[in-house]
């Protein structure tokens, strides 16, 4: 009498886009963007604006990896833009006083390591909101980059192998950027492939869960303040590579950048849910908005208007079209 | 024809007494994503009555009752409520027709305390000021009619065990004059006078002409306050039974399907 | 009893005032006064609110570079009310109650620059794209100043701006950028410090040594490298450091009972091949 | 003297065989803020039996397994794990020794799919990288002995019914050879054929030697696998009773304190 | 057999100090704060001092207040320094093209309201995350103030009430803390006395219930943002008749400042937890830390630094010493 049915199988096709819907959205949307400056200027397409445009943003690109991580774990890091203006400062300073390029890298790595390990102390083990603790670290970092700078721009000179870092190229392309993509593909390894990754994702999750099953929490929670450290401390180096001199008036404003780029690749800021490949394509369109709008001349008055109308644009494609699901055949 | 053959494919349905239904939903469907949660439902709520929603998990009991309290708008299908089509666009258009909800995640405000959730969104209030006062006696009250103990009624509801915080979650439906009472899994964390306590809450609320749809698992629970029972299999509902005509070894058979 | 003389400043990012600060403390120890300086990290309200702070602590002397020149007006007046001395530096203030003027006139300065721009390129198209800090008042002035004379002269285009945000990262993209959009640029306009270093290192990077000139603002190390190397054309270089001399002396002696100028001049340089062997040692 | 008579105004204890427990507790205390969740409370794990922990909402059941899991570090007593004292500083020393706990809240991570909530925290690895693939497959074993159908393994937990998500965490607990399987109201949101799957599973983790202790308010169900109760009252244990030489009221009358 | 004991009483004092930790706190560190400046320097704890901190500090806790409401609601307003500026320079322009100031000043607070309308409509009927939305929007806001003074600063004239309201006295008091106590006691009493109050609350803490309890949560959401809209258009009115002018350039860096206040008050950046008395005292601590500093001739390049380390400092003692509870006889 009562009919026993089974529901219809679900589309596996519905369900990778439903997956994947936010990096589909940014990929999307940054197609667009590049379809729209191509056929608007004429430099857009060329090879040289392209690989400009990757140099200029590896040191976005590469943080932004890190801060996927941080965020993941619902956390955010104010400070970036400061440790990379004290690691820049401090390469230069070091340099100026005879340590060579390898070494002082090499400092400036663990020393972006053991910033970063200090806020993330504070965060995880003394249990204190990121925003807060990173804010603080924002105003001493760039604090400490003016004390020890005294506000003047250090030159570096005669370093030709890490102007080669920032400057150089390998096969014809440029050497940050094949550094920056390096990284990205680490990153997406490490958070897709790995158990490290997979605890990011379950802190960032459930932290509670996260413990009660016995993960390491907190020191995971730590970790990816380290790692951003370390990211900025990479990024640090390369723009002081760039402009050949350390100062701490380097990378103001940066975080919020960093932070745009990921938030736009579709992590959620609740923690959780996210992706290195939409991190990626979101600092790329971030940059090629930049570079696109100088191309086109719009007026320089403009062009924070246009950058803050674009992102909003995407973001909201990207929870209007994809956010609650794709439905079948459903009107509303 | 095909009204009726349609709705028998749908599972039937049985009126206990010839009087309206409060609450009349037919083809009800509803999708999530490219999941079928509902595919097809004809549910009516009687006044007076206690209606057991059964059903395996995932069967679908959960959506169809926030479907009724306007907390999913389905994708097609009609609501009439006493006899007249609605279309609900929210939460508040069910409350405004007196249908109450208790749901299964409790939906309670962790940072509020006790006396606050119990009126959430029903603030006592002189002119704009809550009337804390009037408040606080009132939820006393309320826990007592339900036999519930909570030592500090201006706590956070945060810290209080799982049973506690559903007690207060049942306590806050029914307190408010429901015509339509649907509560989703009421008793799951509560303790045995609890859970009896809630089972004369229902014969009370019933006594006094309110519809009442309970969703549980405990079945010997439906054969001691409910009058009829709807199965649900996989987003339909495959059976409705009177509970008088029935036996416990029917019901388990037709919520498992037979295997 | 020992004086205090407070000196208001804009923001501690850039040499240029940092210089200021020490040509000031260095003035203030020579004369033996205590200096006490505050930095507005580039909010306007802060100055003044520094300002109304020395007031209350009844200092007996201020000095100020001013972010918003009118909005600082208020500020100056309750400190002459209060009997207080105050001077400006750089930024030129509205009419008011201020002792003195010091610094260089940046619209004149702006001006003359681009005479010198247009003279060294006499006869030629010139295709000038600029690097500019709009959250900068001062560097405003001189971006409109210079494009004034700029404009006079029809062989010379502005091609484009754009916007370096006073941040010199920020200011190198930009300026690689600018100079990939505009392949046929011969020249570059940089209105601060961080767009002048940004736009250094740009025509670096971008291989452009050859076909632009570098102006602007500011010298560092790596602007006088340029110089040596022949892509930087010139580069106006104030003199902070006289500036804080100036300011802290102007403040003792009108505390001492002196008048002074209402208008302390102390001139820029316009840094060429020829004379930049002077500044070498300011940057070391 | 005073040990025993102390042990005994704890509300005694019973052993029922003589070997060693599995886990002991000796007056357990644990005061949040300024609320006494717990007073002083012994308990004594065995192996092979199954310990029912029941009491009133908020007496402090949940409380107390999460003390033995680690969750919660007490404020006094003592903890031995086989004889020998410990201190657990977190879940993980607890996991280590081979206890595992259902959670009452389930702790799942809702952004991670079935498969890896089911082995969170022990993923199966190759080298650095995660095995999804052998994941995958032992999942569907793991469910399968539990005989819960999902639809999909890969899809994120966030979506689930309440009982596919209360399913999850249980197969989570039970496949790992627990030495201890303490499980918080399992059953609370399962249907029919789950509890009984749930239940059977008991009986089998029973036989192998395992110590479970059951947290419910389904009293028919202790007495179907449970070998002793343990009944707490307002943060103490008030009695301990062989669930062969009682019966459902004297259990109801101990849980309610007689009133 | 059994003894059927009852838990002890929960002890009242104890009760009351956990429900009010957070704001016990920083008024503890208030007033150490106090102590500190006034035993260090002569001129803190004058008169004139005290009310040139009030006065300058109006603007932050005029806002501060607003942002509580929008932090309570699990959201965060990072345009009010964008705001602020955009209010300040369009009332200077206006006056300067002949409007008197009452209309000004009627128009601002008109058109705060409506820019926090529009952010608040993407935030709670798009669902676009509030971080994104004023992020954007602070980017947008400040490209139109510049844009609309071309990175000039517009002088006001000749208008005195206006002036009265940014610097003049009432009964010895500045006209701007009037203001601001009262908006904070308005705050105050709307946030612990009025439906309004609770619905925020209950939107903060759970939104999705909130929602199913009939309350409008999407009208509550959108709602706090454009009072933050009204409480930095005040704010900029305030700060354009203090300092006679309007610029593009105004309240950079007041979006941390605002934020800091409110977290250092105890406010929960998850929303749900809050409370008005505390981001006042949070403020009045951030304001008198500034000014203390300014007093005691702290070196510039030391302040970013000691006021980071002070920040970080409260927030920790504030979460160690309260925030697990006090526990009565406990040593852990
Ligand atoms: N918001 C949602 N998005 C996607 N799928 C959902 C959503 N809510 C429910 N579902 C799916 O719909 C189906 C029915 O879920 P529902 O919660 O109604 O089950 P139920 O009958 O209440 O089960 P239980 O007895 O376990 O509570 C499940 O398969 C579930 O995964
Ligand atoms: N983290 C906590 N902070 C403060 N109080 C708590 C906390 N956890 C539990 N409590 C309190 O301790 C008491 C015991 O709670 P517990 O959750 O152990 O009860 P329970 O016996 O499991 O009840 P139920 O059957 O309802 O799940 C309750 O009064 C609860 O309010
Ligand atoms: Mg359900
Ligand atoms: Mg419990």
């Amino acid at each position: 009498m009562a009919n026993y049915t089974e529901r219809a199988k679900q589309s596996q096709f519905v369900e990778w886009l439903n997956d994947n819907a936010q990096v589909l959205s940014i990929a999307l949307f940054f197609v667009a963007c590049m379809g729209f400056f191509w056929a608007l200027t004429d430099t857009f397409m060329t090879t040289g604006n392209l690989l400009n445009v990757v140099r200029q943003g590896a040191p976005v690109l590469i943080v932004a990896v890190a801060m996927t991580f941080v965020i993941m774990t619902a956390g955010i890091d104010l400070a970036v833009g400061s440790i990379v203006a004290l690691i820049n400062a401090l390469a230069a300073i070091l340099m100026a006083n005879g340590f060579d390029w390898v070494t002082t890298s090499l400092m400036m790595v663990a020393a972006g390591a053991i910033v970063g390990l200090a806020q993330g102390w504070f965060i995880s083990f003394q249990g204190i909101a990121a925003f807060i603790v990173t804010l603080a670290g924002m105003s001493i970092l760039r604090g400490i980059a003016l004390y020890i700078t005294e506000g003047y721009s250090i030159p570096i000179k005669d370093q030709p192998g890490f102007f080669w870092l920032g400057r150089g190229t390998l096969a014809g392309i440029p050497v940050p950027a094949i550094l920056a993509v390096l990284i990205a593909i680490l990153g997406f390894i490490i958070m897709r492939n790995t158990r490290y990754g997979r605890q990011v994702v379950a802190v960032g999750s459930n932290l509670e869960a996260a413990r009660r099953v016995g993960m390491p929490a907190r020191w995971i929670v730590c970790s990816v303040y380290m790692a951003s450290g370390i990211a900025c401390a990479i990024a640090g180096l390369l723009i002081a590579s760039r402009l050949g001199s350390g100062s701490s008036n380097a990378a103001v404003g940066f975080e919020m950048q960093v932070i745009a780029a990921v938030v736009l690749g579709g992590t959620s800021l609740m923690g959780g849910r996210g992706s290195i490949l939409g991190t990626t394509l979101g600092a790329l369109t971030i940059l090629i908005i930049g570079n696109g709008l100088i191309l086109m001349h719009v007026s320089p008055f403009l062009t924070q208007i246009v950058t803050g109308v674009i992102i909003l644009l995407a973001v909201w494609m990207n929870t209007r079209l994809f956010g609650s699901g794709f439905k079948l055949g459903k009107k509303g | 024809m095909s009204e009726a053959s349609q709705s028998l494919e749908r599972g039937g349905a049985i009126h206990p007494n010839s009087a309206t239904p409060l609450v009349s939903l037919r083809d009800i469907r509803l999708t999530f994503g490219s999941h079928q949660a509902l595919r097809g439902v004809d549910l009516d709520i009687m006044p007076g009555e206690c209606l057991a929603l059964l059903g395996d998990n995932a069967a679908g009991k959960s959506t169809l009752s926030k479907v009724i309290s306007g907390t999913y708008i389905p994708d097609s299908g009609t609501i009439s409520v006493a006899g007249e089509v609605v279309r609900f666009s929210g939460p508040n258009d069910a409350r405004s027709r007196n249908i109450e909800m208790v749901f299964q995640d409790l939906a309670l405000c962790d940072h509020i305390d006790v006396v606050g959730n119990l009126f959430l969104g029903r603030e006592l209030h002189k002119g704009p000021f809550l009337d804390q006062k009037a408040m606080l006696t009132r939820a006393q009250e309320m826990l007592d009619a339900l036999e519930i103990r909570i030592p500090r009624l201006t706590a956070r509801v945060e810290k209080l065990s799982g049973g506690q915080r559903q007690a207060i979650a049942i306590a806050r439906a029914a307190s408010f004059q429901p015509k339509v009472l649907i509560m989703d899994e009421p008793t799951s964390a509560l303790a045995v006078a609890e859970v009896e306590a809630v089972l004369s809450l229902i014969n009370r609320v019933k006594a006094k002409g309110v519809g009442v749809v309970l969703i549980t698992h405990r079945l010997q629970d439906v054969f001691r306050v409910c009058d009829r029972a709807a199965i649900m299999y996989e987003g339909t509902k495959v059976a409705e039974r009177m509970i008088a005509d029935t036996n416990l070894q029917e019901i388990v058979n037709l919520i498992t399907g037979g295997h | 009893q020992e004086k205090t003389y407070a000196l208001i400043q804009i923001n501690q990012q850039a040499l240029f005032f940092n210089q200021i600060n020490e040509g000031a403390q260095k003035a203030a120890d020579a004369a033996g006064v205590k200096l006490a300086i505050f930095n507005a990290n580039n909010d306007p309200q802060a100055q003044n609110s520094a300002i109304e702070t020395f007031i209350q602590q009844k200092v007996d002397g201020i000095a100020v570079v001013a972010i918003d020149v009118n909005g600082i007006m208020p500020a100056v007046q309750q400190a002459a009310d209060a009997g207080i001395p105050v001077v400006a530096i750089d930024a030129i203030l509205p009419e008011g109650p201020q002792k003195a003027q010091i610094g260089v006139d940046n619209t004149k300065t702006s001006e003359d620059f681009a005479k010198f721009v247009l003279e060294q390129h006499k006869d030629q198209d010139v295709k000038m794209g600029e690097v500019v800090a709009l959250n900068s008042f001062i560097q405003n002035v001189r971006k409109d100043a210079f494009n004034a004379v700029l404009k006079t002269d029809p062989k010379v285009t502005v091609a484009s701006e754009v916007d370096g945000q006073n941040v010199q990262d920020v200011a190198l993209g930009a300026a690689e950028n600018l100079l990939t959009a505009n392949p046929d640029l011969t020249a570059i306009y940089a209105t601060g410090e961080p767009a002048m270093v940004a736009s250094v290192a740009a025509a670096e990077s971008q291989g452009r040594q050859d076909s632009v000139k570098v102006y602007g603002w500011d010298l560092t190390s790596n602007v006088i490298d340029g110089i040596d190397a022949g892509f930087v054309g010139g580069v106006v270089q104030q003199d902070p450091a006289g500036m804080g001399k100036a300011a802290i002396e102007a403040l003792v002696k009108v505390a001492a009972g002196e008048s002074v100028e209402p208008v302390i001049s102390v001139p820029a340089t316009i840094v060429t091949k020829e004379n930049v062997d002077q500044f070498r040692d300011l940057f070391k």
